[in-house]
């Protein structure tokens, strides 16, 4: 038994951690927070040419053929560093056409998305939530009519993966005619959404789409996990810095014993999400059993305990974290995204519940 | 027990209504005049008749009448009624008048009271700083006397305002040498100059409801100042009394409800009202009893402030609890709008219900946390309670800077 | 307006606490919590003596004539001591015979009860919860058959005042034949409980039972409300005044932040409770309206934030607080009595939501 | 990450599983003869085979064998199916033999480490005292050198098994004029001596888990001390690393998750089963999560640990982490068992989920606390957390009484 990362897996973290730091440290995130697109063509490409477009792709399709777990270790550095960009929808198009795709579709695409030279996305949700598969109304036939909220970058992206009734996937290419997107004014400006509308777009199904489609969701509950752990981390991390360098009273703040409380409190909230998402991430990729449920749990844990968390080191912060010019804002506004995308933690304690025969 | 006004308010009553259809809104000629001439002209009468200004003075402008907050409390309600001018809400009315009453000179009082009372000039608060917050006395902006003038260098925050504002009541260490507490004075100084510059303060929310203040090489005349130098201290230790105790209007204290419970009418679950969810209802059920708790908490401080008798440590408690609650509120809000919570914040808070907007509850949610930086911290108010309500032994660290 | 009480309501409650500091310190009340029968009659006569027996019943039939408000102020008073006896039960069989019964059994019960010639208790709760009126399944009709439980003092009151179908009530003498009680290993011993059976006992309907076993039943919920209050304002004192004597590391342990916050935290729960208390009091003395609804917020809440407040006071008195010999446990105790005995909170915030029509 | 045993490991199980099938439960010769013997003829097999005292030199009756704690985990497993006796649990062999292993003499390891081993004496543990609670090193029970012996005198307190044990590892202050870290030494003393009286400690739950011990000129031979006069604060220092640090077992993580359920099953509200109710099912997922991040975090412990790698901070969380859980999982038992919410604990506690008695869950409701209080208490480890583990400085107050 081992339940730890390997070496390779501790590596790849550096590298994204690394990485991060030097192409996105935390002004250049501030920029693109503040800028239009929320999105740096520049930055994304310096993601991609480490192959971080196709983690988990197979390298017969060009990606670098890791394990979900590896994906979500990417994305938990992403989230530490607030990283802006299309990573996540971008994921999860390329994970539904490899688990849903004839090989054709995967010869044509995932090359492509692995190497960052289409730009994939996912269009899930629909009014009034309806992020899970058996939610979805919209019917495709060849063409495709209806309207998608809170699709990330669906204006920016050249391919989208759309739910359709029955728990199906759809591929949309956003260069037909048809497809026309409006931009949601979001509060997490480093992960934009539109609302995407199909008026007679043609599409093409995914064959496997309703055996596949609730994987997808998994793993898209698993990444927004461990964007969660991540962030949470940091946000733990930036409170406990400025606790140790703001001075009242004469001494840091870190002297009261409120403050160290607060916290430890936030710590032991924190900490062990890391290994929740890590045993996810496993399940998903080696205890099918266990696997759906997992992911349900652990997206309505680590994601309630971002919020949290993030609301807690803007206390910390006191007046100065309450303000647009602090960067914990920022992980305030993701971690309000990583709560809501693919439905609130209710949803997912209400869905373990019914997995869990209660 | 008795909760109802009583025979004399309800005559009472009658008179400022009576007053009102006199004079509010205002008949053909004078509604002729700019608006800012009708509320001037409607403020004199209100003042004549004992109505507003009520604790302020006759020679400065108010109306001297004795405290009675059961009167205030009428007056409140049917000139709202009417939407008819009040005082002025304000820091200038709430905080700098009362220190000048009490600490003031004559010359003083005569200048700035009257025109504040009557809204005509504005005011904001200059004490934090951005290396003291809850450690208020750390303060680092300097004033020296230069021949008649004090010239003052150095930068306020969270100056709620500014930007409109024409003076800065304003706490400034004059005496260097001195400890911490002893070296501060309260200053009055005249935002329009030149060393005056004002930028607004971004929240989180996108709103800008604050502002930081640049002192360079600012002026003001060596008499405007309140008490004496270094004094400033304790001068403004009036003011947050004030603040801290001010009773603020009861119905706040479940105001949030009615706005939460429709909210959950017209949020769904699985198809359903979220209002018939049991968990729901649960948490509503139990946000209102925190809230009429403290509804009735702030009942009795009114009346045992009407009757001159102490209401004991409650009256530290208000602004925790009030914080606390709000919190709870924003919470549950989140929780019901569901995908919403994705939207940015913006428009109205949330208390101002609006079916066609979440992102008021968003705004709400994400402010919910303000009331538990701003003014005192929580943190600072538990200190409060557990040392002066509780009569526990003072901070160490406390203890330590003095 | 005036939101306060008069200075009679202060007298009184002097006068109370007072009584309860002389003939029931808490080195008696230990001995009664540690005795078998969870009552001393001559406490109970010291009590009865100043007119507790009645204080709510008019002066015509020998009480006091006050109302529930100065009857809730006095179980305030006897929470916070602790006092053990039948107070509540009583109390409520004189409330029940007063709203409603016939002139005649007022006549001839209310002197016995106000003066303690007769001890009164009320019998409500069925298997399986049960507590309201709604809830009742007992059929009377002459006499009686089959259990209630959870009756105060049922083996040795003389008159129960019993709950029946279609919230009716009917008296029982347990004199007659017929009645048998079990006693119930309580948690709190300050108030003993016994399941009650019924075996044919002759019983006698309160005609005006219907309409005001409600009423009863709210007089019940407003009196363990302003119980908790008691106890909870005492769990809190004694927690306070154990950090101004414990020391460790040099100091009283109200030096330490973390402790200090932990008071001032259960401070702002329990001192707002009082004035809930008492507009629940009033309301139901004077604002018929708001009665019923207020009665059921109050339950929940005051007895919530009474058994969280024991509890935090058990923590702060550490390793002793959880001892048997440490008074904060009876405390902790009556709040789970004051907590579960007539419904617990949630069934009373459910009511309070019906109620409110949500 | 690799969650499986692997094959070297099912072997080895397979070999566990030769031996007990061989010596478990003792064949009939053996069976004959008084249980006790049974047990230590097992006992003595086990060590022999390697199974049993596996940290222990074989000189001191241990196995010696290399720490391996998947081998553990697999012995326990085999062991747990067949009742098979195992070391004997409890603080002989968990905390003072390690101790005498690490710092004391070769004639105290000879005499106190086989027996206890073996299960033949028992301990208990004479560290907190009445005034010294998280303050441990304010210890006051004194010893004074009489000729050849210590004299001890003093109290000790929530003293677990005292009633049983045949000794006491003990720390006494015998250096009464040394700083207070300084002055206390590790004693053994033998509690079957007139000196020594026990007096049980009556919990809130009505149980007796604890007990006062009081030493009344209680006498233990002048070498029966571990470590060094005045070291004994470092010596007992070494043991509680090992109180702390020691892997609980995973399971316990969520152990109490399936009781709780079936406890919603069972329970009714509104006529329909609990596990039905949306609050309900809402906090019992809420409580998993919390319960599976705390058991994932164990299992990483335990592979750093096995590898020889530090687990980070994590390491210091937890007992808070399981007495917070703890805590919810009672408070959620309370709401469901509704009306025996009146009732006396008693019995079982409630994670031995029984359909037939609610009190087991009342008690788990009072002993939910004790997490809380004992071995350290919940503020104690949340500085310990802060400080060790999030770096911050350390309090004033805990500074101020070195």
């Amino acid at each position: 038994m081992d339940f730890d990362i390997s070496e390779e897996q501790e590596l790849l973290q550096a590298t994204v951690r690394q990485l991060a730091g030097n192409e996105c440290p935390l002004t250049r995130v501030r920029e693109i927070f503040d800028g239009d697109s929320g999105h740096d063509p520049e930055l994304w490409k310096s993601l991609v040419e480490v192959g971080l477009g196709g983690t988990a792709i197979p390298e017969e399709f060009g990606g670098a053929g890791l394990e979900l777990l590896d994906l979500a270790l990417v994305a938990e550095c992403l989230g530490s560093a607030a990283v802006p960009g299309p990573f996540l929808g971008h994921s999860l198009a390329g994970l539904a056409v490899l688990f849903a795709g004839s090989e054709e579709q995967k010869k044509s695409w995932l090359p492509r998305l692995a190497m960052g030279d289409a730009l994939g996305t996912v269009a899930f949700a629909e009014e009034g939530s309806g992020w899970q598969p058996n939610e979805w109304t919209l019917r495709a036939n060849g063409t495709l009519r209806g309207t998608k909220q809170h699709v990330p970058y669906g204006s920016l992206a050249d391919l989208i993966v759309v739910g359709t009734a029955d728990g199906g996937l759809v591929l949309v290419e956003t260069a037909a005619d048809g497809v026309q997107s409006e931009p949601v004014d979001g509060a997490d400006r480093t992960r934009r959404l539109d609302h995407v509308s199909f008026d007679g777009a043609s599409c093409e199904a995914l064959p496997a789409g309703p055996q596949a489609s609730g994987r997808v969701r998994d793993a898209g509950l698993i990444l927004l996990s461990a964007d969660a752990y991540g962030g949470a981390a940091r946000s733990l991390e930036m409170a406990v810095e400025y606790a140790k360098t703001r001075q009242q009273f004469g001494v840091t703040i870190g002297h009261f014993q409120a403050i160290k409380h607060q916290l430890a409190n936030m710590a032991i909230e924190v900490d062990p999400v890391r290994f929740l998402v890590w045993y996810a991430a496993h399940a998903f990729d080696h205890v099918p059993d266990e696997s759906e449920r997992t992911a349900a749990l652990t997206k309505a844990h680590a994601t309630s305990v971002f919020m949290q968390t993030a609301r807690d080191s803007v206390e910390v912060h006191g007046g100065i974290g309450y303000t647009w010019e602090c960067d914990v804002q920022i992980l305030f506004k993701r971690a309000m995204f990583d709560r809501a995308f693919l439905g609130a933690p209710r949803v997912h304690r209400e869905r373990a519940a019914v997995l869990g025969g209660w | 027990m008795d909760l109802s006004y009583g025979e004399a308010y309800e005559a009472f009553r009658k008179e400022v209504q009576a007053f009102l259809a006199e004079n509010w809104p205002p008949r053909a000629e004078a509604a002729e005049l700019p608006r800012k001439d009708q509320v001037d002209r409607f403020r004199d009468r209100a003042v004549d008749a004992g109505y507003l200004a009520r604790s302020i003075p006759r020679k400065y402008g108010g109306s001297e009448q004795p405290p009675d907050a059961l009167r205030a409390s009428v007056i409140g309600e049917e000139f709202r009624k009417l939407r008819a001018p009040m005082d002025p809400v304000g820091l200038g009315v709430g905080l700098l008048v009362p220190t000048l009453l009490e600490r003031g000179t004559d010359w003083q009082k005569e200048k700035f009271i009257r025109p504040t009372l009557r809204g005509h000039i504005r005011w904001c608060q200059g004490y934090s700083e951005p290396g003291s917050g809850s450690d208020l006395a750390s303060l680092q902006t300097k004033g020296e006397l230069a021949g008649d003038e004090w010239v003052i260098n150095g930068q306020k925050i969270w100056t709620s305002g500014a930007q409109i504002a024409d003076y800065c009541f304003c706490l400034v260490r004059t005496e260097p040498e001195q400890p911490k507490h002893a070296g501060i004075s309260y200053m009055l100084i005249d935002m329009h100059q030149p060393g005056v510059e004002v930028r607004p303060l971004r929240q989180m929310t996108g709103h800008s409801g604050f502002n930081e203040v640049f002192f360079t090489d600012a002026r003001t005349p060596k008499d405007w100042i309140v008490g004496e130098r270094g004094e400033g201290w304790l001068v403004s230790r009036t003011t947050l009394k004030h603040e801290r105790s001010g009773l603020m209007n009861v119905g706040q204290a479940t105001g949030q409800l009615p706005a939460l419970v429709k909210l959950a009418r017209r949020s769904l679950r699985d198809g359903r009202p979220a209002v018939e969810d049991p968990e729901v209802r649960q948490k509503l059920a139990e946000i209102e009893g925190y809230m009429k708790a403290n509804e009735y908490a702030l009942y009795y401080r009114a009346t045992r402030g009407r009757k001159g008798r102490d209401a004991g440590r409650i009256q530290l408690m208000a602004k925790l609890i009030r914080s606390e609650i709000t919190q709870e509120v924003a919470k549950l809000a989140m929780e019901l709008i569901g995908d919403d919570g994705l939207l940015a914040g913006g428009g109205e808070l949330g208390m101002r219900e609006r079916p066609s907007d979440n992102r008021g509850w968003v705004s709400s949610y994400m402010g919910s946390l303000g009331g538990a930086i701003a003014a005192g911290s929580s943190n600072i108010q538990r200190n409060v309670i557990g040392e002066r309500g509780l009569g526990l032994p003072r901070d160490w660290a406390a203890q330590r800077s003095k």
